[in-house]
């Protein structure tokens, strides 16, 4: 690996750069895909950034990363999205990866992140609880310290392809006679440790998207803790915002509409007046949210910062992405109930997979409802009742 | 069901249907898209069996129609090419009269059931008109066929001129046309019913969750954005019930094939929405759980899903709305 | 007046004979109106429908009227609704006459009723005031017992062409230490009696369509009031009741759409495929209105009662009234914000008139939040915070 | 405004204008648009002054537009006929060699402030293209005019064989066209960030008014449903804010018109519908004091609607986003 000075590349060259090497190294069957791809089968492209040293995009040079500034993150996820490439499970690249950096202890940093980079570890997020939803603080997964280890019982759920991941973070109450928020600490385990049993849970789209995660007198030592003791939830908080550029990110809108478009080429539909109509309001939308995103993103190359934008953000994309795709199930007509990808001329499309695909982004990462709660209290100041 | 005779639904009991009227069959349907019973009845009652009992066939109504009836012997309609659309137009097989016969080429896409029937009716194109076929020897027949969100299927067929005996002739052109419309419109008044069986029940499953879940400490059907989320999906079921009763009273009322091709394409159309609407919003209701294939929710999913487009989905329906609003009275 | 029996009728007789009566005596400019009427323009008209018998198709034939059963009265304003007819001041007819027939005393009854028949008097209804709004319980105008007299003193508003109205009906604080409702009593009183102050208050259209009124220590005379003293909320909630078959009716929403289909066709619109898709959307919400309307007054003719069905009418037909009108401003292109009616082709019409009458429909007679929010509570049985 | 020389918005420096660029005219019609003033500043800066500026005419530009800036002389633009429509092949006017010039008849239609300025840049067809002329001679013409929701106006001016001098001509046949696209996309940009003050102001007086007012005791702003309303609002404002900035920086890129065309109409588009989504859900906030003329929100819907029609309403730029979309990418 050269060690290359990405922030002084010339931003037609930086992006020429990814460009290039996504449609020579990226398969046909990681990009413009309408669900999530698995591990093994994303992992041979996943090594190939990874030996490029491309892997960490936000990470700073010295852990391995690009170190990139905010204007060139910016121009690396626009390539990849508009490129339509499928995401790998990069919760220890963008999530905890992120946070070791920040909070981690010397020898968190040091035995995590070169396995993160070198793909030996996959990570998953152990977040919501049966029964927690939208109101994530109420979770009651306990760690209570014996000796050198925290035993840890309870139960996580929507933890996204835990059967792929080799490690965990996750939230966990390790002070229970503390207010809400206050007790909640934020710990790391290995999957394999024993008492862990995960259960994948089927999506309508027939994937096993999720998983339900038990732990039985689970015992983790007692360094595995990030940050202090019951101070899980600032940890969270600063995860969140490491997500400020991916989770109102235009990407799924784009890659399902660009899937839309070839359909509607195939099916002969740009002759129809009416579908046209229909289309070019959803390309008004999706070019005026990519507008928006890259207006808050220079926002964040001036200095800005990004709060309550990112509601927004998350709102327009994920309800886009949605109507991008309802409009594709309707124009398949009777190949849109189909499993699986069916032939609409020389494309092969999978209208059911992208609608069943879009339909949890209004739902995760704060619903859509709590969003807009949040939008109407901190930036348009209206009364609590 | 076929013990239990409903696949004789709208054949008169004469015939050994059970002679129910289509505001019954209705009725039915509707129930049936609230417990989401997956029978083809449709497929089997209102295309294949009456297909048989209203063509003009009589051996075959006598032979064939008391097995199609009594479960014994299953069929379905084939008759979609690939111009796809709503009408008799759009018939994919070609018939050619032959010495002995027809000969049948062409495809049929999108047949219910392709490939778990004893027997099909086939609609024809022929210089003459438009032809229905008795066909239950399926040796040159090829089948490809695809499996639907709700676990059922569909297929195309391929004849590679398939020869077939003037017995088996169902409707000859000069009433195959008419039969195909009607067959199509009165099931299509089944399947708007089932939608909206469908979407009631939704509601329903939705308002007790609702009722039911906490967050923040509170019921979040006390949440005004819900509540008022929940009514507009509860004000587009009081609509979509309408449209198919009116669907229903107008076909009952005599009216001419061009007002209940309205009416049904109006009932088809809204409930075809409306269905699509309830369930997206019902996921959203349920939240992540929702999104799961393990809660019972799901199988309203997938068969709206599947209802929203047999036969037709809204868009469909609603271009076929428009041409003939259009030429009745649109420019008058 | 020859005494019919109208219900005797057969329903397309007694259709045709309205119809026929309509198409000859209604003028064409109170037909197909995007605006509220005033008395002297409709005043014509009303007198020969009372001539005939025909103005108050609910009362008792005994008191006047046609005594309809609620079959006939379908068929009524079915007609009258669907010939586009402009609705006169007729607070007297169907809400004030309505009352004083079921809880008026002998004497109100003799003295009001031939007067509204004959329409010599013209009612208006005192019941919003600055700041109660949907909250209407909240009112503040008071009314004390002083002798023989009740001095009133305090504000309407909203107060529907109060300036046509020789009197008005009105509910008043008759006990301030009550309970919200259970203080207020139904007042009558002359809008000539000194005190009484009348504002008109132009609306977005430029009409004066609502006053505002003002009681300044008015004397009314004590046996004014309808029903007993403090159950004015009785009054109101019956007085509710007898809109039950015109508040969520399709009349505003047809009469509308059926400008907006001359308005297509004098532009060519039928030949433009997007328009045709917009347009018959409508349509079928009009369509699915008319029968859902019609489907509930049939549950009435079989003894059922009209509860929180009435929301719902009210919903649809206010929202899609606006929804016509904007269609209808939108294709008049150029001519849009015209003031007054302008020439499309070989017609006169009035998109910018339509656009703003549709607008308060969604506001007055319980917002449509209200109508929700009541749906939510009492059909959906939805919790309470 | 002429007081202050904005009439010399885009107008070069050296010619007596601002000089101002694309970005700092757009941002002062918003500002006009959040304080609501009615100064005709589009029509007699960004179509009349423009036009003479970027013509062909030097003897124009030297003796009228110093008077133009200054607001002396006033003057609007006329060219749309009776087939509305948004580009030049709409032209009403029609223009015929003569020996003196021009001769000019026919009809332009809803042009601003017809029967209120001093003089007109008309655009008219001739066999060999559009041409631009300079009218200050009004005896000839016939206006006939209506009033706006706004209290401005717009008429209709009939030339019955005008018959005008070469040295009125402003553009000739081989350039008209190409100029007045580009003035009355300019001006599109104008109104559009005019319609953006508009909104942002509707929604910041329907915030203060929700906080404020007080029902079933407690500030209705408090309820969920309202502040979703407004939370969406506030949404399409920011898009529409994008697709305004989209226009200014792509034509300030050097667009071809093209290019200018689509971003120009997804601007108009989106910010006419933003602009009466806004204004109609600020009379619902405001409940029946927003359906008055009697409080300041009505300035706000009154010029609302007049902006979201002028130089084409959303339908109309929409329906040229379509048809430059398939042309240059559709079928591609």
């Amino acid at each position: 690996m050269t060690e290359v000075d990405y922030n002084a590349m010339p931003d037609e060259e930086f992006r020429d750069m990814l460009r290039n090497f996504i449609e020579k190294e990226c398969p046909a069957s990681l990009r413009y895909q309408g669900r999530r791809v698995r591990w093994k089968e994303i992992k041979p492209w996943t090594l190939k950034l990874s030996k490029k040293g491309w892997l960490a995009p936000a990470w700073p040079v010295e852990h391995g990363g690009m170190g990139l500034d905010i204007e060139k993150m910016v121009a690396y996820h626009d390539i990849f999205d508009s490129a339509g490439v499928s995401r790998a499970p990069d919760m220890g690249i963008v999530m905890i990866g992120m946070l070791l950096i920040r909070f981690g202890s010397d020898a968190q940093k040091k035995y995590y992140l070169p396995r993160i980079l070198a793909c030996e570890d996959i990570w998953c997020q152990g977040y919501s609880e049966p029964g927690s939803g939208s109101d994530l603080a109420s979770l009651r997964t306990k760690a209570i310290l014996d000796g050198d280890h925290w035993v840890v019982n309870g139960q996580k759920i929507w933890t996204t392809v835990a059967q792929d991941a080799t490690d965990i973070f996750m939230l966990v109450r390790t002070d229970p006679t503390a207010k809400k928020q206050e007790g909640i600490s934020f710990l790391l385990a290995r999957m394999d440790t024993p008492g862990i049993t995960v259960r994948p849970i089927r999506t309508l789209g027939g994937e096993e998207e999720f998983c339900e995660v038990f732990f039985d007198d689970v015992r983790i030592p007692k360094e595995n803790i990030v940050g202090n003791i019951n101070e899980g939830w600032t940890m969270a908080k600063t995860l969140l915002g490491f997500e400020r550029l991916t989770i109102g990110s235009p990407k799924f809108a784009m890659i399902a509409f660009g899937s839309l478009k070839e359909l509607a080429r195939e099916k002969g539909l740009f002759d129809d007046p009416v579908f046209v109509n229909d289309f070019i309001k959803l390309k008004m939308d999706i070019d005026d949210h990519v507008g928006t995103y890259r207006r808050y993103a220079d926002a964040l190359k001036h200095g800005g910062s990004l709060g309550p934008e990112m509601s927004i953000l998350k709102i327009v994309s994920s309800e886009l992405y949605q109507r991008v795709t309802e409009l594709m199930l309707e124009v398949a007509g009777e190949q849109g109930p189909h499993l699986g990808p069916s032939n609409f001329g020389n494309a092969s499309i999978d209208p059911l997979g992208y609608y069943f695909f879009s339909r949890p982004g209004t739902i995760y990462a704060g619903s859509n409802e709590i969003q807009r709660n949040i939008l109407a209290k901190a930036v348009l100041e209206m009364p609590s009742q | 069901m076929a013990e239990l005779g409903w696949t004789g639904l709208l054949i008169p009991e004469e015939a050994a249907g059970l002679g129910l009227c289509l505001g019954e069959v209705a009725a039915l349907h509707e129930e049936i898209g609230r417990a989401s019973i997956r029978e083809p009845l449709v497929v089997t009652a209102l295309l294949a069996a009456r297909a048989v009992a209203l063509g003009h066939n009589d051996r075959l109504r006598t032979e064939k129609l008391p097995g199609i009836i009594s479960g014994n012997l299953t069929a379905t309609l084939a008759w979609l090419g690939e111009s796809t659309g709503l009408d008799t137009t759009n018939v994919g097989p070609v018939a050619v009269r032959s010495d002995s016969g027809w000969q049948i080429s062409g495809t049929a896409r999108y047949v219910p059931l392709a490939n778990s029937v004893d027997a099909y009716i086939v609609a024809a194109r022929s210089s003459d008109g438009i032809l229905l076929f008795f066909l239950d020897d399926l040796t040159h027949v090829s089948i490809d066929s695809a499996a639907l969100s709700d676990g059922t299927s569909q297929g195309n067929l391929t004849f590679d001129g398939l020869t077939v005996p003037p017995e088996s002739v169902i409707a000859d052109p000069e009433h195959g046309s008419s039969l195909l419309d009607d067959l199509l419109d009165i099931a299509r008044v089944a399947v708007s019913a089932e939608l909206l069986g469908n979407m009631q029940q939704v509601l329903d499953m939705s308002l007790t969750y609702l009722r039911q879940r906490e967050q923040f400490g509170r019921s979040i059907g006390s949440f005004q954005v819900l509540q008022h989320k929940a009514v507009d999906l509860y004000i587009q079921i009081e609509l979509a019930r309408t449209a198919l009763w009116r669907a229903v009273e107008t076909i009952e009322a005599g009216a001419d094939p061009n007002a209940r091709a309205m009416t049904v394409s109006a009932a088809k159309w809204r409930c075809s929405e409306a269905g699509l609407s309830v369930v997206q919003q019902g996921i959203q209701f349920h939240g992540a759980i929702g999104y799961t294939d393990e809660y019972d929710l799901s199988l309203y999913v997938h068969r709206t899903i599947v209802l929203a487009t047999f036969l037709g989905n809204a868009r469909a329906h609603r271009a076929r709305y428009a041409k003939l609003f259009i030429s009745s009275e649109g420019k008058s």
